[in-house]
């Protein structure tokens, strides 16, 4: 891939190469439309890829994901820009001009063939954010199995300089000297499909989230029920035991208004269920405990996936944790009162605990462009019920969880509901013209 | 010649799928099952089912749309097909019951589960261990 | 038999200071966040389900409110912001006045013109009493045992204190009656937890077991005891306490003095500030009993001062206000309004273990099956 | 194809432990490895992945590959995925054959060895079949660039105004008098509370502009014919007058906006029918939307000043404690909208009518969407009390005594009381009533459009093809699929067009090449094949010269072929087949089936 001219021009911008970006970018393409995605990450894929299996249907989410991404990667009308970031995105006229930071990756795309023997040279050890930490990687890597393009990346941060990945690479493509680079795009529309991180494990002081090693994140839990996973199976990262007792602390980082997240994340519990199913597959003999407020299975097949756990064991306790705390043998105790006929304060432990932790927006991107934010962080859609995609400002859509909590049916559901509303604006700015005669692919392909 | 080994003859719109939803309820049957994808078993001939049996089949299990086939008319040919292939099997000395034609729905999973218990029974009682 | 439902209590408990009953969701997190909500007496989410229910009856025989020594960590946590550590104290101020058979408490709770004007009444009463009966006025140097001998205030002290006592008793009678409604519980075992009630009374053991610094607790407990100093020095030794001169009971009278003036203006401070959970809110009969609480130890010090100092008439017109200022403390705080917590609280714990052992013994002596 | 040029890759996929976990791939890869023209036979962690992928197209050029073997999961996911990855090689796309060895095989045998061995045994059933594959060609047929939408509610609207707005013209249908559909009664809308009759208003007013849709309202499908790109859909016109106008769309592609009825509860369900004070939550919406508000809401002259709502009537059914409908069917999914929906009813009552008291008895609150929590906090703060029930045990309703406080007793066992029976009483009962899938009629019927087992129509993957019915060229929007809200119908709306316009703006498609065809050289036409088939046009006898003298041929039309197979059975020399379906490759697979493994194994 060639990057170095200096201006683009497409149909339209896909800010984000999650799920939801991917969908609505192979839409715009298989109308012919040329699209530029740009991705922050290293590799396409967002968080959908890091995921083990995905509710209610349990088919791998890398079986979903990964065709879409390779679908996008080879589709003729696709430029996917990674470790891009969008700086600013500028009206010009009809159209917009999109300044884009492109991070060094300290390694020529173009050369580099993906044959990590930079990676098996490298001596340098970091933690493994894609495996939730559990596991490490070298300085330079390809980010993941399944990564999307499948190029070295180099951290420069953890990097000790010893030149080692220089010399074994076979095709020179290691550069130490990369600088970051601007690079403008033209496009004649935007998609904002930048998605969500997960709320803080520390958001909730009372839950010690980020002090007891056996309080996890449910992207750590995706991770360890991932047979790809870091450890291959389900051990507590504390001290590498098979948990007996698993709980799942729900709306640990939603519809709470002292986090001050008023709203619900609408996955959580689905996830949660999920994992739980998943985890009594593994941990056959293992005690697993939903601490809910709600059960929100409001989907097609949700409520018969919730109650097929039910029918497995899997208890549900209604009741907001209160407190977490670590007790002996780095267990983990949690109080809730269990609102039920009884209704009892009760003190229970559990070798392992995850916290349910909601969505909150990725990225902010007020001061980057012309588009409306709400309160809750989320990009503001304007007429919500007839036109999900419209933001604020006119050529600018939002895709996927950026326009708030989203699973993945719905997400991509509303991907495709993006692309529809491009295509159509595109169309009426262009009202000689057909879907086809608009193909302007990328000035700089070859 | 006789094993236990069941060919499932599944119709590609309707009992495919319905023994893929099988799976996907991680719901379990015996391993002695081998499904074929067929656009409609309305295909094979009557000699089709003579052959199998001949080669080894222990039972056959025709699963169609039955009468939600997409094709016209083909539930019926398939019907009556196995209707003569059944006095067929007589005259051949084979238990008919080590045939079955069915409608087996994408959602149908309870009845695959069963068809393939029956047939097992079927073949049980042949004296071929399932 | 089901129990009715009634939507008017939670109007009703709003008058009371409680706004947001109604935000309460239901999670539970208030009642598993307390450290002393446990075993069968959990709050404050039960409280909080039987006020949004109306459940009067039930209301009235818990002795939950009395549990609760307002930590606020409920409030801090509460993913609705209800503000249960709140409906809490406004339950507690709305069972002062469902215990009082006379309807003043509810009068001073919901109304702060009743609260202002009965507390004047009884203080200008106080002043014109003075004006009629006061004793000859010594202006050459401070006599204030002539002025107000100590024999009449003794008397008015005392006939003060019968009062008093009998409206406590009378309300805490009914308290009883409510919280032990269906409870047999015999003689002995009243007898055998009677010290919960003392110790609760002086130490307020329980607050300790509350998360977070201690402080507040330590705070309280000195003003216990500087109020109980107080309170004995003018009932009980009054004689002693009231000289002209300097004896050993001024040493306690500045005890006393002191952590009340200490007490009272670190809550004032923190009620304006609106920092710490527990002085977000405040209602009128808050402010009231600080004023007066405050008022009262600052005028005892001036009578003091005036007195050491040899100013006749500034004593004796400080004690006359002193005085004022302690007749609706006396009358309308004491019995009816939030001092009386100051007995409810103690007695609802020993009501709580008499209940829980009577259960026991029951259950022990097979007379009720054991739920288990 | 001679023996000695075949070239077989075979690839065993982990798929992430989902086959892996219980199939031992590398013995089966191994296993694969040892049969004859087995030239590549490895196993890979995501074979659907770009690496996998990759993989196969790189050992297409690298060995010269000529038959590709993926064994996955079911062919419905990855088969067209893995055709791709062919041609990337430089291959055909039907020299592939899938094995499913995770939905028939991994996720249903419990023991690893016999899962290992059946996998085996199919993937050496799919090698089998693989050297009979020959290179086929799609068949490309002209298609109908017009779209027709069936059905006129909110989602057909949108998809309708979709379409026009990308240039297509499309035939919009709804079988009631006029367009709107159910939200039009739905009074003010959550989650921003504007009219819903306004938004209808807006989108009609749009679709009325719009020169490329053609409206026709009383009508109604009543048959349909073809296949993607060329479907032939009869409607039936109601004029009014007795008499109905039959005509016939054509069209490329079929929008299914059908929509959903709510639920109505049996007789005696909480009291329906046998009281006037029990009402549906949709019936209720529309008294308040025709109420003038301040007062006292007035239902049939009785003022209402104290209401109880009941959650999930008629959905989260749960099989041995709710009564089936007369088909034995239970609604065992939850309906989405209604939480939402009931809330925002009870807040709007009470600000509306101050003084009215609102109880709400349910199991969950799932108030999930954008704004719908706050809603949630809105009818909290504006006092609505909420009662909790457990399944087993839902609410009381009787007529309550003379006198009382309202003319109905509601009573339950409250699970946020600990189970405390509380009983309220009101003047009316609103029962927040689940949806069910509308009736789609005679096209579904004649299309035979597959629907889940809750009766809704079945897309072909919720992640991977979420508005695609598995009938090529049929998308749905909006409630025929699934319960949801306004947002939510219009989004499935705009994505179901998004996959339309992409399939229609070529101006052709592209059938897949399974079609009969004949052997000139065994073929006798006899014409017994003809007789079987259903299909005019699709095959006939034709005379032919050959060396001089007249014969009858049988010959095929692959655009009007179905590829049943009908016509296979029937040949007495076996001179038709179905392409890529041959029985010589049926009897392959059943050859390697009936071959003991084991022998294989000790080969």
């Amino acid at each position: 891939m060639n990057v170095r001219a200096a201006t683009r021009v497409f149909d339209t911008l896909v800010i984000g190469g999650g799920i939801a970006g991917l969908q609505t970018a192979l839409d715009l393409a298989d109308l012919g439309l040329s699209v530029a995605i740009v991705e922050k990450d290293a590799s396409i894929g967002g968080k959908m890829i890091g995921l083990s299996k995905v509710f209610p249907t349990l088919d791998c989410a890398s079986c979903i994901t990964t065709p879409k991404m390779a679908a996008a990667a080879h589709h003729e009308n696709i430029r996917i820009f990674t470790l891009a970031e969008v700086s600013s995105v500028v009206r010009r006229g009809e159209d917009f001009t999109a300044r884009v930071t492109l991070k060094p990756r300290f390694v020529d795309e173009d050369r580099c063939i993906g044959c990590r023997l930079c990676e098996y040279a490298c001596d340098a050890d970091v933690a493994d954010d894609f495996e939730g930490g559990l596991s490490s990687h070298r300085a330079i890597y390809v980010p993941f199995t399944n990564a999307i393009p499948q190029i070295a990346v180099l951290d420069p941060e953890e990097c000790n300089l010893c030149g080692k990945c220089v010399k074994v690479c076979p095709t020179d493509a290691v550069v130490l000297d990369q600088k970051p680079r601007e690079i403008e795009i033209e496009v004649r529309s935007v998609v904002v499909a930048t998605g969500f991180e997960t709320t803080p494990m520390g958001a909730r002081s009372e839950y010690h989230g980020n002090e007891i090693a056996n309080v996890i994140s449910p992207l750590t839990m995706e991770r360890l029920l991932a047979p790809h996973g870091p450890y291959g199976r389900v051990l507590r990262p504390a001290d590498g035991k098979v948990p007996d007792s698993v709980a799942f602390v729900q709306c640990a980082g939603s519809r709470d208004r002292s986090l001050g997240v008023p709203y619900c994340s609408r996955v959580c519990c689905m996830y949660a269920i999920k994992q739980a199913m998943l985890l009594s597959g593994s941990l056959p003999f293992a005690d697993i405990t939903i601490y809910t407020m709600d059960i929100r299975a409001f989907g097609k097949g949700y409520e018969t996936f919730y109650h097929n756990a039910s029918a497995m064991g899997i208890e549900f306790v209604k009741g907001k944790v209160a407190r977490i705390d670590e007790v002996d043998d780095r267990n983990v105790e949690v109080r809730v009162e269990h609102i039920d006929e009884r209704g009892q304060v009760e003190e229970r432990r559990h070798d392992l605990v995850v916290l349910s932790l909601g969505m909150l927006p990725a990225a902010d991107l007020r001061d980057r462009m012309p588009i409306g934010v709400s309160a809750d962080g989320f990009v503001t859609v304007p007429k919500p019920t007839i036109e999900p995609c419209r933001t604020t400002e006119e050529g600018v859509f939002v895709s996927g969880t950026a326009a708030g909590p989203k699973d993945i049916v719905d997400a991509i559901a509303e991907a495709g509901a993006a692309a529809m509303a491009v295509s159509v604006y595109l169309k009426k700015k262009e009202p000689e013209g057909c879907a086809a005669c608009a193909v302007t692919a990328g000035s700089d392909t070859p | 010649m006789k094993t236990d080994r069941i060919l499932i003859l599944a119709s590609a719109a309707c009992a495919y799928p319905g023994a893929d939803a099988v799976g996907q309820a991680h719901l379990s049957y015996p391993a002695n099952t081998f499904v074929l994808r067929v656009p409609s078993p309305v295909v094979f001939p009557e000699s089709f089912y003579y052959d199998s049996f001949e080669k080894g089949i222990g039972g056959i299990i025709v699963m169609s749309c039955g009468v939600e086939c997409p094709y016209e008319g083909a539930y019926e040919k398939l019907a009556a097909r196995l209707d003569r292939v059944a006095l067929g099997l007589r005259e051949r000395e084979i238990n008919p019951r080590r045939l079955k034609l069915t409608s087996i729905c994408t959602v149908c999973t309870k009845s695959f589960l069963k068809e393939v218990t029956d047939m097992n029974k079927v073949l049980a009682a042949e004296g071929v261990a399932a | 038999m089901s129990a009715r439902a009634d939507p008017t209590l939670m109007k009703e408990i709003g008058l009371f200071g409680a706004a947001d009953v109604s935000a309460c969701f239901n999670c539970g997190n208030c009642t598993a966040i307390c450290p002393l909500s446990k075993g069968d007496t959990v709050f404050p989410r039960k409280v909080i389900r039987y006020l949004q229910l109306g459940l009067t009856g039930q209301l009235e025989e818990s002795p939950e409110p009395w549990l609760c020594y307002y930590c606020g960590e409920c409030s801090a946590t509460c993913p609705r912001e209800a503000h249960p550590g709140e409906i809490m104290m406004a339950t507690r101020r709305w069972l002062i006045s469902r215990y009082d058979w006379t309807g003043i408490s509810r009068l001073l709770y919901t109304s702060k013109a009743w609260e202002i004007g009965l507390s004047l009444v009884l203080g200008l009463i106080v002043v014109m009493l003075f004006a009629l009966l006061h004793g000859p006025v010594v202006t050459e140097r401070v006599e204030l045992n002539t002025f107000a001998p100590v024999p009449s205030i003794e008397t008015a002290d005392w006939i003060v204190a019968a009062l008093m006592t009998f409206f406590l008793l009378t309300n805490a009678g009914r308290m009883f009656r409510f919280t032990m409604r269906g409870v047999k519980a015999g003689l002995s075992v009243y007898l055998s937890e009677i010290s919960t009630f003392f110790v609760h009374m002086l130490f307020q053991k329980r607050w300790r077991e509350c998360h977070g610094p201690k402080i507040h607790w330590l705070k309280h407990f000195l003003l216990v005891t500087g109020y109980l100093t107080m309170f004995f020095l003018v009932f009980v030794f009054l004689p002693w306490f009231q000289t002209d001169g300097w004896n050993v009971s001024s040493l306690f009278g500045y005890y006393a003095t002191a952590v009340l003036l200490y007490g009272t203006v670190d809550a004032i401070i923190g009620r304006l500030r609106r920092r710490e959970e527990i002085h977000k809110h405040s209602h009128h009969t808050d402010w009231m009993f600080l004023f007066l609480l405050f008022s009262i130890a600052l005028t005892g010090i001036l009578v003091h001062v005036f007195r050491v100092v040899g100013l006749p008439h500034a004593t004796y017109y400080a004690y006359v206000i002193h005085l004022a200022v302690d007749a609706p403390w006396l009358i309308l705080i004491v019995p009816f309004g939030k001092w009386s917590h100051l007995l409810y609280r103690p007695l609802g714990m020993y009501l709580v273990s008499v209940r829980a052992r009577a259960t026991s013994t029951a259950a022990a002596g097979g007379v009720v099956p054991n739920p288990v | 194809m001679s023996r000695d040029e075949v070239k077989i890759g075979v690839y065993i996929c982990h798929c992430g432990g989902n086959i892996s976990d219980r199939v031992d791939v590398a013995m089966v890869a191994e296993e694969a490895g040892k049969l004859p023209d087995v030239v590549i036979s490895r196993t890979c962690m995501f074979m659907c992945a770009d690496p996998g992928q990759e993989l196969i197209a790189g050992d297409i050029e690298r060995h010269g590959l000529n038959r590709i073997v993926v064994a996955s999961c079911s062919p419905s996911l990855h088969e067209t995925t893995f055709r791709s990855a062919v041609v990337r090689g430089g291959l055909n796309p039907f020299l592939y054959e899938h094995v499913n060895v995770r939905e028939q095989v991994s996720w249903v045998h419990a023991s690893g060895r016999d899962a290992t061995a059946k996998a085996t045994t199919l993937v050496r059933a799919a090698i089998a079949r693989v050297r009979h594959h020959e290179p086929l060609s799609p068949i490309k047929v002209g298609a109908s660039s017009r779209a027709l939408v069936v059905g006129g509610g909110v989602a057909g609207l949108r998809a309708a105004l979709d379409l026009a707005g990308f240039g297509l013209p499309v035939s919009l249908i709804e079988k009631s008098p006029k367009l709107g559909g159910r939200v039009e009664g739905l009074g003010t809308v959550f989650p921003a509370g504007e009219s819903g009759a306004e938004l209808i208003r807006t989108l009609v007013e749009q679709v009325s502009a719009a020169d490329e849709i053609t409206v026709l309202t009383r009508t109604h499908v009543t048959g349909a014919t073809g296949y993607v790109g060329n479907f032939s859909v009869t409607v039936s016109r109601d004029t009014g007058n007795s008499s109905a106008i039959e005509t016939e769309i054509k069209a490329g592609a079929v929008v299914v906006a059908t929509g959903s009825t709510p639920y109505r509860p049996v007789e005696g369900e909480f009291g329906f029918v046998r009281f006037p004070e029990v009402v549906t939550l949709p019936d209720f919406l529309r008294i308040l939307d025709q109420a003038r508000s301040g007062g006292a809401l007035t239902v049939n002259g009785r003022s209402i000043r104290r209401v109880a709502f009941i959650h999930c009537v008629g959905s989260r059914q749960i099989e041995g404690i709710h009564e089936p409908k007369p088909d034995c069917s239970l609604n065992l999914n939850c309906s989405r909208v209604c939480c939402t929906a009931t809330l925002k009813a009870g807040s709007d009552l009470i600000e509306r009518f101050p003084g009215t008291y609102v109880y709400d008895f349910y199991r969950d609150i799932r108030t999930y969407g954008r704004g719908h929590e706050e809603i949630y906090e809105r009818a909290s703060a504006d006092g609505v009390v909420f009662l909790r029930y457990e399944v087993g045990a839902p609410p009381q309703v009787t007529e309550a005594a003379p006198g009382d406080a309202g003319s109905m007793l509601v009573t339950v066992r409250d699970s946020l009381t600990a189970g405390m029976e509380i009983e309220v009483a009101v003047d009316l009962v609103v029962l927040a009533v689940g949806m069910e899938p509308a009736e789609v009629g005679a096209l579904a019927q004649t299309l035979k459009f597959p629907s889940g087992a809750d009766g809704f129509l079945q897309e072909v993957h919720p992640k991977l093809r979420p508005v695609e019915l598995a009938v090529a060229g049929v998308v749905l929007a909006g409630t025929c699929q699934s319960p949801r809200d306004i947002e939510e119908s219009c989004a499935s709306a705009s994505a179901a067009a998004v996959k339309v316009a992409g399939l229609l703006t070529r101006g052709y498609v592209e059938l897949e090449p399974f079609v009969a065809r004949v052997s000139a050289e065994r073929c006798e036409g006899a014409g017994a094949c003809v007789s079987q088939c259903e299909y005019e046009g699709a095959l006939k006898v034709v005379e032919a010269e050959v060396d001089g003298q007249t014969v009858r041929k049988a010959v095929v039309n692959g655009a009007l072929c179905t590829g049943c197979g009908a016509c296979v059975a029937v040949c007495p020399t076996r001179a038709i087949d179905i392409s890529g379906w041959t029985l010589d490759e049926f009897e392959a697979m059943v050859d390697a089936i009936c071959a003991d493994p084991m022998e294989v194994a000790g080969d």
